[in-house]
């Protein structure tokens, strides 16, 4: 290994390294570890060294890193962004560039510490407080008055929401099923077409054989002209019909074919 | 009071009192002087304390009273046709019309035959009766619609025994999966319209 | 007291608060003065009953509290060290859960990518489901920015549990607002999608 020649992988060291990141278990996240090394500057989180910290942070990165320990992506993109951060801190505002100040990035890391140190303290008070069913108690008998008996009838929000997504997920489950009243198929029309096609002798719109009650309704008229059509075609191909279209989207006419009654 | 002289005073009978009416409050069996003491510091008297108690609640709403060798506290008796009524048998909402009122939440206003639509069964009579009984449901506006058939919506009962401040609040199908609520069972040709159902819902 | 004179002449007020006082010992939920009344005759008081009787129960070892907008009756924390055999073991809640709870109150209402940008770590899913199941946290009003994120608050039974009136006697409260601890501020430079943030926790 290259790196047990660099003085720092000492065995000192790295034991000291080793511990920490153990506890990289233990820590709630970049935040939480970052919150855990101030505590090392020893001073009052308004007043702390963001550039120290950012420092302090790579490093222990740096060491998890030739440990060879892997750490968790959101460390990284921690470390990532303390390390951009401490460029902005070091070197002079680029007024060219757009966006907030290193200062005014540093100063809102440093409100974020000092809210979760404060949340913290605040969920420890909480949690100090004097407890029901520990330090103060309720009734320990519940009234035996049981003469009148009535029913409720009772239900959780959860029954609500597991009910409402059982139906919604069987939803989801439903077998495809066709409207079979609303549809005309190739072969419905082909039976009433090639019943009519011998009375047409003459070239008439195709529009006229739709069936009768397929002609209001927007939907069974679609499904009735396209069924249609496809039937037509389908008669063309036996040679028993012809069909002409004068232009683009002109009604389309047909007739029986001379000599194929 | 107390025959040792002990290491440790006994408390002032006024706390002891204190104590003996906590203990009773507390426990849900009676108790005899000597299990009192048995919770009390070393050298207090139940037996006196329990006298001082037993004065002092006379003519309360509640009382100490002696149940065998063991005390107990109790509400009056005078006043126990306030409670009689309290005595409520509680019993699951049946599945059927869990998911009528769910529907209802999620859709309102609806109709019957929206419900029977989402449900893919008939909705029986005495399921939605039941829930306009409990007060969680109500009629709502009837519907524009040929027919002009009755509406259903959610009552704020139904809000406030469920914790919610608005049937809006209800979550979403998208945050019903995350929360492990929907089986996250492959969908067949993905999931989009999903959400975007739920969004109609709940869009303005 | 009562704007009409009735039929029936309202109980004197000592009589009305033994009532409060037996109702409030038969249940061990705290009632609101809203409910006393629903049990109590017509025309009766419990507002002016419940200070009667706090007055009385002060400094007793039993006393009367206030929950949010409901009272109950409950042993004085100084004692609690006698029913130690009373204590109900609570499951242990994790660091993560009661720092989340700690958050949701002092913040309240909030949403999860509130609760997240605070503890810089997502919050996994069993956590809120933990404190909506103890009863201490439940779904508050959609917050009406984009995504329209599900909030979370505390409830009743949580400032029963950790005794306290309402959610503005937290401790520290002031002192976090004053020192603007409670703000939520924004990064600076804006990462202004805090709210595709919880749609993606929500998301899949």
């Amino acid at each position: 290994m290259s790196q047990d020649t660099t003085p720092e992988s000492s065995v000192a060291d790295r034991v000291a390294a080793e511990a920490l990141i153990v506890d990289v278990d233990g820590f709630e996240g970049p935040l939480d570890l970052l919150l855990t090394l101030s505590r090392t500057q020893k001073v009052d989180l308004r007043e702390i060294s963001i550039l120290a910290l950012a420092r302090q942070y790579l490093a222990f990165v740096e060491r998890a890193r030739q440990l060879r320990l892997e750490l968790a992506a959101d460390y990284l993109v921690m470390a990532a962004w303390l390390a951009f951060l401490k460029s902005r801190l070091l070197l002079p505002p680029d007024p060219e560039e757009d966006g907030p100040s290193g200062a005014e990035l540093a100063a809102h890391l440093a409100f974020q510490l000092e809210r979760l140190e404060a949340m913290r303290k605040a969920s420890a008070r909480l949690m100090a407080r004097d407890q029901l069913g520990r330090d103060f108690f309720a009734r320990g008998i519940t009234q035996d008055v049981t003469r009148v008996r009535r029913v409720t009838y009772t239900a959780t929000l959860l029954d609500l929401m597991q009910g409402y997504a059982r139906i919604r997920t069987r939803d989801d489950f439903r077998p495809f099923v066709l409207d079979r009243d609303n549809l005309m198929t190739m072969e419905d029309a082909l039976g009433s077409l090639r019943k009519l096609i011998g009375f047409a002798g003459d070239w008439t719109d195709i529009s006229s054989y739709l069936p009768a009650g397929w002609t209001d309704d927007p939907q069974r008229r679609r499904t009735a002209t396209a069924a249609t059509f496809a039937a037509s075609l389908e008669l063309v191909k036996e040679g028993r019909l012809e069909l002409r279209q004068s232009e683009t989207f002109a009604p389309i006419q047909l007739r029986a074919r001379e000599g194929r009654p | 009071m107390t025959d040792e002289p002990g290491l440790f005073k006994a408390p002032p009978i006024a706390e002891q009192e204190r104590m003996v009416e906590a203990l009773l409050f507390a426990t849900a069996d009676p108790m005899t002087p000597a299990q009192l003491a048995g919770r009390m510091p070393h050298g207090c008297d139940p037996v006196t304390a329990l006298a001082g108690l037993r004065k002092r609640y006379d003519g309360r709403g509640v009382q100490l009273v002696r149940v065998g060798d063991a005390w107990a506290m109790r509400t009056a008796p005078d006043l126990g046709y306030l409670m009689s009524h309290e005595v409520t048998e509680t019993r699951k909402l049946s599945r059927a019309a869990i998911e009528t009122l769910a529907i209802i939440a999620y859709h309102q206003p609806t109709t019957r035959a929206e419900i029977e639509e989402i449900r893919g069964v008939s909705v029986s009579r005495g399921t939605i009766d039941q829930l306009i009984e409990l007060d969680w449901v109500r009629l709502g506006r009837r519907r524009m619609t040929p027919g002009r058939p009755v509406t259903f919506i959610v009552t704020q009962t139904f809000l406030d025994h469920f914790g919610l401040e608005s049937a809006r609040d209800l979550p979403g199908l998208k945050e019903l999966r995350s929360a492990g609520l929907l089986d996250n069972r492959p969908q067949p040709g993905g999931e989009p319209e999903e959400d975007d159902g739920q969004e109609q819902l709940f869009g303005d």
